[in-house]
């Protein structure tokens, strides 16, 4: 019991990065009709806004400590960050210990500037290009993001550890008379990513913009007839998306280490879940996501794995192919979309 | 000739041409100048471009005509490459069975997974085939190589070891992939010419052989009534469903042959180099291919050849400049701007190969819709244009150019 | 056996220069002999350094890329000398070798078998390498080694851990100085005997493909051997990024100590998700729960961070151990890139100098010459004392390093801190060990190519 | 007995009632006019003799066989056309390939694997395409991107190529939908021209009162999803309980 709920919880985690990134694509899908084969960069730009953040606040001085060696035999260079330099070891150590989470200020900005450019710049050419010239497109900026990335911060991955605060495990299970450890900061996870996901929702739902960007996915010319300049809010579409994915980034960060290709592990994945929801639906991409996350986690077990040795690696494509053999359009895909 | 057309038998006898000249075409520089290092008429080099061209062409039936984009092709790639290996496993180096071997599994595995997956279109089918490749990939990377029963060899790669079988072996015949004791890795020539010097690889020969008969055969069938179909799939199903034509069966038939070329060039990468890994059944391996296709020109005939040939130099040529090549280039500038030259050029040569194939890719597509293809178009129009100024454009015998459709 | 013949560079460039005015082309074929691949002729001779370059490891590669080009310097004479001045052999004069300059050529294994391949043939039939080094997995030492051996050139292996390397996937022209799988278990079960007692139970994540395996299987023999006991062990995909699901059922599985025989980013995620779960301040059967990574390197270490304190593992070498050698390796190194060196560094770097000795003992760059002077060479001076290379399998045999997560890491590379230097006699093995092939395993005959 | 005999036809889409006892006889050699006001069921009715969609409950026969559960391309080898109301052709390809491919589906069935014949060097049905293209005036665009044609010719190239087929009923959706008077006259007229020329049945579905008085020997008049009415346009003309619930507001 203890073992599936705990796994229930591994999944959810799983499936909000799953469920955060396929929202962003499935906007774009729906509202731009474009396949962004560079969704999954922006998913590691976001984390990397985290690791550069954190760099910034760590930018350090040097002094020389004449009683210690460096492994060179020189006298040791001690680095002290400006940061604790102006506002003292503690509070300085506190901002430096708090750079994931204030990440999240710096990376929206940064990441709806990145998605606007994205699409001025480059996607606007193609919404009436074929889907393959757009998955060239995208896969190309995609392999320059990374490689940009790489070349300044390498291929090793990168420590972006939680606040000290937020290590550690707390027990979700002690009210039940369960033993349900769980690590604080995935919890925080799971939590920042249903406010994310509800965000996104609610302004879909409530605002005038929304309800907009809504009728433009359902149907794109009948919008433009009524004079409303719909490709100004597609781009601030695609911003949003571009935002959505960068914050499951940043927060993703402490959970698995970022490096350059993240992105490109998360592209494939997040491809099918988007497909295994149906295409153009929002909360479709989301219930598959949280789905998928779920199935993956218990594929994992010991149980699961002795009984159908290696269920664990192909889980997630297997329920892929099962759900598209049987609900044609995946789980609540509307018809026509991406079916040419 | 041989049932083509003019200007098909022109096209025909020029990659005719390309393919057997290459040892001399790719070798332009002299072996000791600074250039030599973008020399490619290597062995190695060559057989990738013959085979990932088959590769291409393979795909370009299915995605070029019928429109189908399958992101999994690699599957059958490394399907054939198995099969392959295990022929030499079991029966002995000669490639001639393990090639047919190759093809006929890679054909039988597709026809599995085409059945499934063209129950689906657009993204979908995409997806499905995805999603039974990754399968295909994680499984052989490491359940289908547990030591209780090895059909794999997982991260190693399937090799042949000497307690193998071989029972069709015998004395005297190479201890390596040949055909009928004609060994694929020697090199029946070897050409030096003043500075130059040009290789003459028997493996080359005999995938430029098969590229050119799988070349042939795509023109046949781009030309024939079931290429006419596969691109009416494209075009609009519906109207094939009302005109009584069953667009199912189309479609498996090119799913079934692009998967047996791909397991020919699965197969052919097994003969020359006989090891079959299963990296080569990665989504990156069926997504190159699918760039490949859609760089050199998705549905022209010599597109995804030029594709291909255009990604492997990339890989090959490009990732093995370092530092050191760098300098010796700009070894005649004055010290400082040989530095800041190479300070320039460095992120997009050598380990960042990556980064210049990923500006080429968005500078391609961006400019070149119709790719490659699109861009030798251009520049022969271009050549036509000066050759004849005074010429007025006359609507009725220059129509509309079709671009996607066979050229 | 097989005839492979490449164009040889060195009687190319002889011939471009006397006669460059003479345009009659010279044609070679198949039948004509030459002494071996890739013989060098003129004033140079090339090697061919293939490593990662771009994808997960390509730091790994950078950092291998960095210390071969530091050894071509030294061979060349240029810079300090570094090991060469420490190393027990003295043919090598920097002159080169055998008073041809050394000159390299570089290449991409995407850690790929495919990529590493082709990026060797490359070197091989394009720029005439007369021998290949590096690399930092074992599925592309095994491949490459593999092709080296069908082609007649010498292969040293970089970064290779498995044991089939040496095992069952030897090769006479193949040579391995980075330890493996057995060695790790070999050294480090003692040690951790010794520090979390004799009766514990383990619990295994391994990386499912081969080097997880022949690891996991070394680590659960030499500890069970000391008396652990092995509760499960659960293969993950080598894809995995986030490890939680299989951290969890670690928590109530009644293990004390989990293992993780990841590498990379496989290992830097695991150790965080365990620490992230709070294994580490748990106790188990009245024992503090402890997590072992038995293979670490320096960016392993770097890449988990925090994480590692305390953690232990073993390792080829250390910059730390205080030895002659090492501390040349050291100096030289770190002046020039202002870094400590990897120990997949010091291995490359080591490779390219008893390469470069054998031939110079050997007088000859024919292989098999080479093959000959390095098989039962016993040699110090290039770091963790005195080494041999074994005849039989063409395993390196030198002290291994069992190290631990520094606890108070004074400088950024300061992350491991050296626990023990096992003595070589405690980690060697007979070659037809089982886990190497058994009495089956062969390296088959050297090969001089063409 | 008609070519096409519908009967007791019934289509819900969910709430509603599309068609509800629907019975049409056809004959054969007439041109048989479907007509009714927006929503009446007209399309619903066309999709359920092409296969598109499957009734409820019912029967429809061709020449004395059930269509019932069979797809598109099965009931068009039986030998029913269609016209769309926006045309459908293969925009990707030229005139001339538009026409092939109908060749071969006559000559070859649902599917051959001819991979390896020439298109260009099939004489009969090369030949039978150019025919057919002479016979609609369009030869002269034989080798034009048929996307670029204009509507009018789009509309003659669908036409043509259902008529290359030779079939026995030919199902036309609005063809004169949208287009100017002289355009329409000028289908009216190609259609008169072609009834002259062979022995078909036309089942037309039509708005345009002009049309369908000008080709149609039997009118039905849908109503709601059931047929109201069915008789000669004569009678159709002085039919009050048509004048009433359709002509009425248009006349």
């Amino acid at each position: 019991m203890d073992a599936i709920l705990l796994q229930i919880l591994n999944g959810l985690d799983k499936g909000s990065a799953y469920a955060l990134i396929a929202l962003g694509l499935t906007l774009i899908f729906g509202t731009l009709g474009v396949v962004n084969f560079a969704h999954g960069a922006l998913f590691m730009l976001g984390a990397f806004c985290a690791v550069t953040l954190q760099r910034l606040l760590s930018l350090s001085f040097e002094t020389i400590d004449e009683t210690k060696t460096d492994f060179l035999g020189n006298p040791l260079k001690v680095k002290t960050p400006y940061v604790e330099g102006w506002f003292g070891p503690e509070v300085g150590g506190a901002i430096i210990d708090w750079a994931v989470p204030l990440s999240i200020l710096v990376a929206i900005p940064i990441m709806i500037g990145i998605g606007f450019a994205m699409e001025r710049g480059l996607i606007k050419h193609f919404y009436k290009r074929p889907h393959a010239d757009q998955i060239l497109v995208t896969f190309g900026l995609a392999i320059v993001l990374q490689e940009v990335i790489k070349y300044f911060f390498g291929a090793n991955p990168i420590q972006t550890p939680p606040p000290d605060a937020l290590l550690g495990v707390v027990n979700l299970g002690s009210w039940l008379g369960l033993d349900l450890p769980y690590p604080i900061w995935r919890l925080v996870y799971f939590l920042f990513a249903i406010v994310v996901i509800g965000g996104v929702f609610s302004f879909l739902q409530f605002t005038t913009f929304g309800m907009v960007v809504r009728a433009g996915m359902a149907d794109r010319e009948t919008v433009g007839l009524l004079g409303i300049d719909i490709d100004r809010r597609f781009t601030i579409m695609f911003g949003l998306a571009a935002a959505v994915a960068g914050l499951a980034g940043v927060m993703y960060g402490p959970i698995v280490a970022p490096n350059y290709h993240m992105g490109m592990d998360f592209l494939v994945l997040s491809f099918v879940v988007v497909v295994v929801g149906g295409m153009g639906s929002l909360p479709g991409a989301v219930l598959a996501g949280f789905m998928l996350g779920i199935l993956e986690s218990f594929a994992s077990t010991t149980w699961a794995t002795t009984t159908l040795p290696g269920i664990n690696q192909i889980i997630i494509y297997l329920v892929a192919i099962i759900v598209l053999l049987t609900r044609p359009r995946g789980l609540m895909g509307r018809k026509g979309v991406m079916e040419e | 000739m041989l049932g083509l057309n003019s200007k098909d038998t022109m096209l025909l006898i020029v990659v005719a041409f390309l393919a057997l000249a290459a040892p001399f075409l790719l070798n332009p520089f002299p072996t000791n100048s600074s250039l030599a290092q973008f020399n490619a008429g290597y062995p190695d080099l060559m057989q990738r471009f013959a085979i990932f061209g088959i590769f291409a062409i393979g795909f370009n039936i299915l995605f070029g005509l019928t429109g189908y984009l399958s992101f999994g092709h690699a599957a059958f790639l490394g399907v054939g490459s198995y099969a392959a290996v295990w022929m030499f496993k079991l029966l002995s180096y000669n490639v001639i069975p393990a090639i047919i071997l190759a093809v006929i599994v890679a054909g039988l595995f597709s026809v599995l997974i085409g059945y499934v997956s063209l129950r689906r279109s657009g993204i979908y089918f995409s997806i499905l085939t995805l999603a039974f490749a990754q399968m295909s990939f994680a499984l052989a990377y490491s359940v289908l190589s547990n030591p209780k029963f090895n059909l794999t060899n997982g991260e190693t790669g399937l090799q042949v070891y000497g307690d193998d079988p071989q029972i069709l072996h015998r004395e005297g015949l190479p201890d390596v992939p040949h055909l009928f004791g004609w060994a694929m890795r020697d090199n029946f020539l070897e050409l030096e010419v003043a500075g130059w010097e040009f290789t003459f690889n028997n493996g080359y020969y005999l995938c430029a052989v098969i590229l050119l008969v799988v070349f042939y055969l795509a023109i046949r069938l781009f030309r024939s009534p079931f290429g006419l179909m596969l691109r009416a799939v494209k075009s609009n199903q519906q109207r094939l469903n009302y005109t009584g034509l069953n667009p199912k069966p189309y479609t498996l038939a090119a799913f079934i042959i692009s998967g047996m070329y791909a397991g020919l060039a699965g197969g052919l990468l097994a003969a020359m180099d006989p090891l079959a890994g299963a990296e080569r059944m990665q989504w990156t391996a069926s997504g190159e291919v699918v760039l490949m296709t859609i760089l050199g020109g998705a549905g022209t005939l010599i597109g995804p050849v030029l594709g291909a040939g255009f990604i492997k130099y990339f890989e090959n040529i490009f990732s093995k400049i370092n530092d050191n090549v760098l300098h010796q280039w700009f070894a005649f500038l004055p010290d400082g701007m040989e530095d800041f030259m190479v300070f320039i050029v460095h992120p997009f040569v050598g380990k960042g190969w990556h980064l210049t194939l990923g500006i080429l890719f968005m500078l391609v597509v961006t400019f070149l819709p119709g790719g490659l293809v699109e861009g030798g178009q251009r520049i022969a129009r271009l050549f036509r244009r000066r050759g004849k100024k005074t010429d007025t454009p006359d609507p009725e015998h220059h129509p509309k150019e079709t671009p996607h459709v066979a050229e | 056996m097989s005839k492979y013949n490449v164009t040889r560079r060195g009687a190319l460039k002889t011939g471009a220069a006397a006669g460059a005015g003479l345009a009659l082309p010279t044609i070679f074929t198949a039948s004509s002999a030459h002494a071996f691949t890739n013989e060098p002729t003129g004033s140079t001779v090339t090697l061919g350094f293939n490593v990662p370059q771009s994808g997960p490891y390509a730091d790994e590669g950078a950092d291998e890329l960095r210390a071969q080009q530091l050894a071509v310097e030294h061979l060349n004479g240029e810079g300090d000398g570094g090991m060469l001045n420490t190393f027990s052999s003295k043919a090598l004069d920097g002159t080169g070798i055998l008073g041809k300059k050394v000159t390299f050529v570089t290449g991409d294994t995407q850690t790929k078998s495919d990529a590493a391949r082709a990026s060797a043939k490359s070197m091989i039939e394009k720029d005439g390498a007369i021998m290949v080094n590096g690399g930092s997995s074992s599925g592309v030492a095994v491949a490459v080694q593999g092709l080296c051996q069908e082609a007649g050139i010498i292969f040293m292996a970089g970064l290779t851990h498995a044991n089939d390397t040496t095992g069952k996937d030897r090769k006479a022209n193949g040579f391995r100085h980075f330890f493996n799988a057995y060695m790790s278990g070999a050294a480090l079960a003692p040690v951790l005997a010794n520090a979390y007692g004799k009766e514990r139970r383990a619990y295994h994540l391994t990386a499912d493909y081969n080097w997880g395996w022949t690891q996991q299987e070394s680590i659960q023999a030499s500890t069970e051997a000391l008396g652990w006991e092995t509760v499960e062990n659960v293969l993950t995909p080598l894809a995995s990024t986030d490890f939680s699901s299989y951290i969890a059922p670690v928590l109530n599985s009644g293990a004390d100590v989990l293992v993780l025989n990841h590498y990379g980013g496989n290992m830097v995620n695991s150790l965080t998700n365990a620490v992230q779960f709070g294994l580490r301040d748990k106790m188990v059967n009245g024992k503090q729960f402890e997590i072992v990574v038995p293979l670490y390197s320096e960016l392993m270490a770097a890449g988990a961070g925090e994480n590692i304190k305390g953690v232990l593992g073993s390792m080829n070498w250390n910059w730390q151990l205080t030895d002659e050698g090492s501390k040349a390796f050291v100096k030289s190194f770190g002046e020039k890139y202002g870094r400590p060196p990897s120990n997949s560094a010091h291995t490359c770097y080591a490779q390219v100098l008893l390469y470069a000795d054998a031939v110079a003992r050997a007088g000859s760059f024919a292989p098999c010459a080479v093959v000959e002077a390095l098989e039962g060479f016993e040699f110090d001076g290039l770091g963790n004392g005195p080494t041999l290379y074994r005849a039989e399998d063409h395993q390196c045999f030198k002290d291994v390093l069992v190290v631990k997560g520094a606890e108070n890491p004074t400088n950024e590379y300061d992350t491991l801190e050296v626990v023990e230097v096992t003595p070589r006699a405690q980690v060697e093995y007979p070659p037809n060990h089982p886990m190497f092939g058994g009495d089956e395993a062969s390296l088959g005959e050297c090969n001089d190519g063409a | 007995m008609g070519i096409l005999e519908v009967k007791g036809v019934n289509k819900r889409f969910g709430g509603l009632q599309a068609l509800g006892d629907v019975n049409l006889s056809v004959e054969e050699n007439t041109v048989h006019a479907i007509i009714g006001p927006n929503g009446a069921g007209k399309s619903t009715l066309l999709n359920c003799l092409v296969g598109k969609l499957i009734p409820d409950t019912g029967s429809v026969m061709f020449d004395g066989r059930s269509v019932l559960g069979r797809t598109p391309y099965e009931i068009n080898q039986m030998g029913i056309s269609r016209v769309f109301q926006t045309p459908e052709i293969f925009g990707d390809l030229t005139v001339f390939e538009n026409m092939v491919i109908p060749a071969f589906a006559k000559r070859d069935g649902a599917f051959r694997m001819h991979a390896f014949e020439s298109v260009a060097r099939e004489q009969d049905i090369v030949e039978r395409a150019q025919q057919m293209l002479e016979e609609v005036n369009m030869l002269d665009k034989l080798h034009m991107h048929s996307a670029s044609l204009s509507r009018g010719d789009k509309r003659r190239l669908e036409m043509a190529m259902c008529l290359l087929q030779e079939p026995r009923l030919l199902l036309l959706d609005e063809p004169t939908a949208g287009m100017a008077r002289a355009d329409t006259n000028n289908t009216i007229d190609l259609l008169k021209e072609i009834k002259q020329k062979r022995d078909i049945t036309i089942c037309i579905i039509e708005h345009d009162m002009h049309v369908v008085f000008s080709l149609a020997d039997r009118i039905t008049v849908l109503a709601q999803g059931s047929p109201l009415v069915e008789d000669s346009p004569e009678n159709i003309r002085g039919n009050p309980k048509v004048r009433e619930a359709y002509l009425g507001e248009a006349a």
